[in-house]
């Protein structure tokens, strides 16, 4: 049980439980901030997968992003938080039992391949390497670009679409 | 002597040796070498607040023509130098009061998280050379990205205190620092792409000439985005007392207000020594090659220095709207931050970091300072044609009210 | 660079035309339709220049087909290339198509702003739609390769949805009778059973041949290739032959689109769309679609032998016997004309299926040949048809409002007869000869066309050879063929008798004007194709005229198929048949023409004098001679048979309707009960026991004496009133109670919800993962 | 060093708990944070595969960024959506917006 394997099991509990709250507390608001946690979480293990530069875009956009995204459209849409409101709809022990099968059927999956051993360590210029194949016409500006356009695209209908008439 | 040139760096193997000596472990030597690095790190600010507290108070009395907190009078201490102690223990001995409707555990965490969130800042501010609590290789970002820490810590805060004031508060601040965010960071991406890094150690290391010469309409964008992200005059309408009481801690007492305001001063100090790292060459200085430890001297004078603009602005100026102060993000500063990245990426690209140092940093400074001439010559115009506007919108009204 | 290139541009047209249309003129009638008419006749300058250019140049003129390749869209490590064909086939299409379209098109301005009221709304859509349906059309026709004509026959498909649901806001009193809505959503529904088979067919062909262009899948070596392999149906581990079962699904997109028995029930109810519609679907596009295809595929089936052709033969033949003698039976007179439409397409699936079966290649290519000519001739005079009724309809709704205009009937009448007139009712017309003259002639030619008169009407030429082929090939087939022909002559004449003819039945009929000249100038255009068209197919061997007249069809379209019959057949035996003085390659028989002769005539004659002479009808209200009579020969219940079209719609709405709403019904319950069937279980629990605790402990005891006495009369009375309830009642409830149970239960599947749906996603997809690692998982985990 | 099928594992839980989200909530906001677990699961398993078996290149990064963009622009129309939904018909309650209802 090395330093690492603690600090997976802590951050995974954290991950899973916040998770684990987001889909099961009927305040939505609460449900949002376990979400960041969980999302603090998500960047941990990107820190231990020694992808930090992910760690950080994680936190920027995730929590400095659609977490506040979020808490702007419960906060400008308060009665949802009404509490006579059941939080899940009739349906909900379907969906568990789904969730579950499928989860099963995914551990089941996993725990059944030999996955390969960890290839060699991620070269210290990692990120450079990164950010010249996100502008290197050989590499994958075109995919990069395509996203530019789609986020542009969303922004818009995105005003367009919540805007005041 | 040696030990103590560089001491900071020093102290840390020489506990780990020690605790290996007494038998422990390897790893929890580490582990306790850690813990005790981050204690030390995070009390810097801790301590360094108590007294900036004391000076902002000094220097803005002065600067209101007050004498402020001094010898004479109830004040502890020479020069009432003790006055935040008396404060704190004020603080801390006043009664805990958490409104009935408030939504308790928010309410309880969001200071916690907002005082979290300003330490874990000290983590990759470099204090000297290699003496840096970690040297990510993202440093900048880093910061950046617990910035928006903090903005849940505020929502968290208005909305847990169940206040509408608080509500509106915290939506306000939110706001602000989320449209400040764009031109903090596009700020950020000119430095980064001069010094060719992320990490602030590697960014300090290419001030062979401090960046605010080299590239100052960036510094200044910077400095005033970073004041609104921590809202400081004249972007203070988060707790602007007079449209919404205290903002998003109207309901906070005791010591949580107190971790609001030591969070706050936190932010102001940490901004200063941000700026002082990125633009005025961080620990960099006569003799730090020699004595290292210079290192963190010259760091403190230098944001102090800094620390010195914020308080001046502070004591001055008066509060924006809120419309204005967006209008302002938005039709002014984002503009001219991209435009001023697309210079400096041009500039960068046509001199290329290999290049002579001189040349380049007369290259970026030239395409500087003709950018802010260009820009200061379209806001003449604008402003030329907002002034006609309103004048023949007042002939107009005349004209109508003449007749009547 | 050959000319034939322009073929490419023939569907551009009016695909431009339409997105023109739908984008920028749709607020502006004139514009639009002018664009439409313009696109049309470009698509028909454009058509006639590859047409003469493949009758007179050797490309294309039958010495080798024309085809220009492009690659369009990469699968995978080949291109998949986009193609334009011309053979003869194609040509004949290719004059055809365009003309027919451009006079409908031209009506089509007349009709719709002609006493139709929604002419204010939607009529530049309406242009548009039509645009895109001869896109479709001209699209499939020149495309060379069965995935563009999967394609452009979908497109069609989708038009004709949209066009016969023009009017869906429309609704009638009698809630039996058909909205368009639902006319609408019956085509596109039941053109899909037949797609689906396309599209089965389509991959089958492709997983066989691994191509689509005609070039290679129709090349002699493919057919060989293809009659040697099987396709393999892995789920019941089952090996087909792979050309027959290719050559019938391909014949099943047929019977789709063309309307054969058993998928024919929409084309009846497509009436329900404008009259133009109508004679697009019918004449110029959509069902010539289906002919086409099985023309077009003729090769694969006649390599198939054996069953396929059979099938397509005899399906032919019923659907042309079917639709002649339902057609006796409509009052409505666009449903004549749907029901001839049936029949007349059964005759050229007939033929086609008669030459896939012939033995010799001179019968094969005559069938082929007649079978083609008939699918032309046809279009021109059943559009003719088409366009005259709806000239007929127009003007009895004029005369209709006209009548009512001068106020001649009392407010109550005129409410009620408003309220129950119906300007299709061929009942309430007659006399219109004199109303309407242009209408009148145009109508009777393309009547006359229909039911074969002989010698000056196309309809004759190509029947008839449809007929001799018959005879030589399969004389049962003929047999039926010729009754149809009796009973088709006589169903025109009926129709136009009860038309035109006699006196007028109502005020509309009375006071009926003739159409304007937009719509009357295309009758006569496309009447006289329909007189004269013929005579470029007259057989060589026809006694007296037949050697004056070159037999120009023949000679060119049999160009299509005859390598194919070379192939079939020992080069020495086909050219020693086609080298007999009659390029028909039998000796003219006489007995066939005789036989038609007298069935056409008399069918013809019959009807006049039951419909003219001897009992006309007099008033609206008054019964069908026909009706009259099968009802005093007791065969009344026959005669309903027949007029609700042989009881097909009935028959599919009881299997296939209320057989899904029961199946959807019985999994509704089964959900109710194992969900309710807990929560209530525990409910119940919880009261019975406070029952008991409260029920034993005093009531028991106490109140038992006295109640006794009571619950000894309330057993009586109740006995009683189970009797009444549950039998009485019971039988009269049920019928009502089961009908609207089923529908409550299967409305409850349709929350509407997304999540709902998506959690019967995640199911399903669960279901299939866990299938896949059921079958396949050990071996790809253990790889 | 940590084993990959512990991240698999916690990648396919989280990815679980985001669909009960998605199946079970009522309220759209509830929903949409469940999508974003589903998400935050889906870059689990990308980084965690590129430092396994490709740690050299940089095609696990730079997809677990076009995921974040692709989770960004759909927060943002989604909540946008919810925004209008709640303005139009005053309830953010999936149960009541059953448009699709034939």
């Amino acid at each position: 049980m090395t330093l690492q394997q603690v600090l997976f099991i802590i951050f995974g509990a954290v991950t899973l439980g916040a998770a684990l709250m987001v889909v099961t507390r009927r305040n939505v608001f609460h449900a949002a901030l376990f979400l960041i946690l969980s999302f603090f979480g998500v960047a941990g293990l990107y820190v231990l997968l020694e992808a930090p530069f992910l760690a950080a875009v994680q936190l920027f956009i995730y929590v400095g992003g659609i977490a506040i995204l979020i808490l702007f459209a419960i906060m400008l849409t308060r009665d949802m938080m009404n509490p006579n409101v059941a939080g899940a709809n009739r349906q909900w022990w379907l969906a568990a039992l789904v969730a579950l099968a499928l989860c099963t059927v995914l551990g089941w999956t996993v725990l059944n391949h030999q996955w390969a051993a960890p290839a060699g360590d991620v070269p210290p210029e990692s990120i450079v390497n990164l950010g010249k194949a996100l502008v290197d016409p050989a590499g994958l500006v075109l995919p990069f670009e395509v996203t530019s356009i789609l986020l542009l695209v969303a922004l818009i209908g995105a005003v367009t679409i919540a805007r005041e008439r | 002597m040696e030990f103590f040139n560089d001491f900071i760096a020093n102290v840390g193997p020489w506990l780990q040796g020690l605790l290996e000596g007494i038998g422990l472990p390897e790893v929890w030597a580490r582990v306790i070498v850690m813990g005790v690095g981050g204690i030390g790190l995070a009390l810097i600010p801790l301590v360094a607040v108590i007294f900036l507290i004391w000076a902002a108070r000094k220097l803005i009395a002065r600067m209101q023509d007050r004498i402020g907190p001094n010898n004479s009078g109830p004040y502890p201490g020479p020069y009432a130098l003790f006055q935040t102690f008396a404060d704190a223990i004020k603080m801390l001995t006043k009664e805990d009061v958490i409104p009935t409707a408030a939504d308790r555990w928010v309410f309880n965490i969001a200071p916690i998280v907002i005082l979290t969130v300003a330490v874990l800042i000290w983590a990759v501010i470099p204090v000297g050379k290699d003496m840096i609590g970690a040297d990510l290789n993202i440093g900048i970002f880093y910061v950046l990205s617990l910035g928006s820490g903090g903005m849940i810590a505020l929502m968290m805060a208005g909305w847990g205190s169940n206040n509408k004031y608080a509500l509106l508060g915290a939506l306000r601040a939110v706001a602000n620092m989320v449209s400040y965010e764009v031109p903090q960071i596009l700020s950020v991406l000119t430095v980064v792409m001069v010094a060719g890094s992320f990490s602030m150690q590697e960014i300090t290391k290419a001030q062979t000439v401090p960046f605010l010469f080299v590239i100052p309409v960036t510094a200044l964008l910077f400095f005033v985005s970073s004041l609104a992200e921590v809202g400081r005059q004249p972007y203070d309408l988060v707790e602007a007392d007079s449209e919404i009481v205290a903002g998003y801690f109207v309901e906070y007492s005791g010591m949580k207000f107190g971790q609001f305001y030591l969070s706050e001063f936190m932010n102001n100090f940490a901004i200063s020594v941000i700026t002082a790292t990125l633009f005025l060459g961080g620990w960099k200085g006569p003799f730090v090659d020699s004595v290292p430890i210079l290192g963190s001297l010259w760091l403190l004078l230098k944001s102090l220095l800094v620390f010195f603009v914020l308080l001046w602005l502070w004591g001055t100026m008066p509060r924006l709207r809120i419309d204005q102060m967006l209008n302002f993000n938005w039709k002014f500063l984002t503009p001219v931050a991209l435009v001023n990245v697309c210079v400096v990426a041009l500039v960068g690209k046509a001199v290329p970091p290999d290049a002579d140092v001189w040349l380049r940093v007369g290259a970026l400074l030239g395409a500087n300072v003709l950018l802010a001439l260009a820009v200061l010559v379209v806001l003449a115009a604008a402003g030329r044609l907002a002034r006609r506007r309103d004048e023949t919108r007042q002939a107009a009204q005349v004209e109508e009210a003449s007749p009547a | 660079m050959s000319i034939l290139n322009l073929a490419w541009l023939i569907p551009a047209f009016p695909f431009l035309a339409f997105l023109a249309i739908a984008l920028f003129a749709n607020k502006d009638n004139e514009l639009s339709h002018i664009l439409a008419i313009i696109a049309i006749c470009a698509s028909f300058v454009t058509a006639q220049i590859v047409f003469w250019s493949a009758v007179l140049l050797p490309v294309g003129g039958g010495d080798y087909a024309f085809l220009s390749i492009v690659d369009w869209l990469p699968t995978g490590t080949t291109n998949f290339q986009a193609s334009v064909w011309i053979d003869p086939l194609t040509t004949v299409m290719l004059f055809m198509v365009p003309i027919t379209c451009l006079m409908i098109f031209i009506y089509s301005v007349g009709y719709m702003n002609f006493g139709t009221p929604e002419q204010d709304i939607r009529y530049a859509r309406f242009f548009a739609y039509i645009a895109l349906f001869a896109t479709g059309m001209l699209g499939m026709v020149v495309s060379g390769n069965l995935l563009m004509l999967f394609i452009f026959w979908e497109v069609m498909g989708l038009c004709s949805y949209l066009l016969i649901g023009f009017w869906f806001e429309k609704n009638y009193l009698d809630p039996n009778k058909i909205t368009p809505r639902q006319a609408g959503l019956k085509a596109f529904i039941t053109t899909r059973v037949g797609d689906l088979f396309f599209l089965l067919g389509l991959l089958a062909l492709y997983s066989a041949a691994g191509s689509l262009q005609y070039r290679d899948v129709f090349s002699p070596e493919m057919l060989h290739h293809l009659s040697e392999s099987t396709i393999h149906l892995a789920p019941l581990n089952l090996y087909l032959p792979a050309l027959p079962t290719i050559a019938l699904l391909f014949f099943g997109g047929t019977v789709g689109k063309s309307a054969q028995v058993p998928l024919h029930v929409w084309l009846p109810d497509a009436m329900e769309g404008p009259t133009p519609v109508s004679a697009l679907i019918h004449a110029a596009t959509m069902v010539s679609a289906g002919v086409y295809l099985v023309a077009r595929m003729w090769p694969l089936t006649f390599a198939a032998a054996g069953v396929a052709p059979g099938v397509v033969l005899w399906i032919g033949a019923i659907t042309a016997a079917y639709g002649a003698t339902i057609g006796a039976f409509q009052n409505d007179i666009k449903g004549v004309l749907a029901f001839s439409t049936i029949s007349q397409l059964g005759y050229m699936i007939a033929a086609l299926g008669l030459g896939a079966a012939a033995t010799s290649p001179a019968l094969q290519i005559g069938a082929y040949v007649a079978g083609v000519f008939h699918l032309i001739t046809h279009a021109f005079f059943k559009a003719l048809l088409f366009l005259a009724s709806g000239s007929v309809i127009h003007g009895i709704e004029h005369g209709h409002h006209h009548a009512h205009a001068h106020g001649e009937h009392h407010e109550k009448e005129e409410a009620h007869e408003h309220k129950e007139f119906n300007p299709n009712d061929m009942k309430n017309m007659g006399g219109l000869r004199k109303r309407m003259p242009r209408t009148f002639w145009t109508f009777l030619a393309g009547g006359l066309a229909l039911s074969g008169v002989p010698l000056i009407t196309a309809g004759f030429w190509s029947k008839d050879e449809i007929l001799a082929m018959a005879w030589d090939i399969h004389p049962a087939v003929f047999w039926v063929l010729t009754v149809s022909a009796g009973l088709t002559a006589f169903y025109t004449a009926r129709q136009i008798s009860m038309t035109f003819l006699g006196q007028p039945r109502t005020k509309a009929a009375e006071h009926a004007p003739e159409s304007v000249p937009s719509m009357t100038v295309p009758l006569i255009i496309l009447a006289v194709f329909a007189i004269s068209l013929g005579w470029v197919g007259i057989p060589d061997n026809f006694p007296v005229i037949g050697p004056l007249v070159p037999n120009w069809v023949h000679g060119f379209v049999e160009k299509t198929i005859e390598e194919y019959v070379h192939v079939e057949h020992t080069a020495g035996g086909y050219l020693a048949s086609l080298a007999l003085p009659e390029a028909g390659g039998h000796a003219f028989n006489w007995a066939p023409l005789i036989i038609v002769f007298c069935f056409a005539m008399g069918g013809l004659g019959l009807g006049f004098l039951v419909y003219w002479k001897w009992m006309p009808l007099t008033r609206a209200d008054e019964l069908d001679p026909l009706e009259r009579g099968m009802r005093t020969l007791g065969l009344g219940f026959l005669y309903e048979f027949l007029r609700r079209r042989a009881m097909f719609d009935e028959l599919y709405q009881w299997i296939f309707i209320q057989g899904s709403i029961l199946v959807a019904g019985a999994f509704a319950w089964f959900d109710r009960t194992i969900v309710d069937g807990i929560v209530n279980g525990a409910g119940w629990l919880g009261r019975t026991l406070s029952n008991l605790s409260y029920r034993y402990v005093d009531v028991a005891i106490i109140d038992a004496f006295v109640n006794l006495v009571g619950q000894v009369m309330t057993v009586i009375a109740s006995a009683n009133r189970w009797f009444d309830t549950t039998v009485v009642n019971g039988a009269v409830d049920m019928t009502g109670n089961a009908t609207t149970w089923a529908g409550k239960r299967l409305r409850e599947i349709q929350t509407g919800q997304v999540q709902s749906y998506l959690l019967m996603a995640a199911v399903s997809v669960l279901v299939l993962v866990g299938t896949y690692m059921y079958i396949y998982g050990i071996l790809w985990l253990n790889r | 060093m940590i084993p990959l099928e512990w991240y698999l594992i916690l990648a396919a839980v989280l990815f679980c708990a985001g669909l009960y989200g998605v199946l079970s909530r009522r309220n759209a906001v509830a929903i949409l944070m469940g999508v974003e677990l589903m998400l935050n699961s889906v870059n689990v398993n990308l980084v965690a595969f590129w430092r396994y078996t490709e740690p050299a290149a940089v095609t696990g990064q730079a997809f677990a960024l076009f995921v974040y963009a692709v989770a960004a622009a759909e927060a943002a129309v989604g909540l946008a959506l919810i925004i209008a939904i709640w303005r139009t018909r005053d309830t953010v309650v999936l149960e009541e917006v059953d448009l699709l209802k034939g």
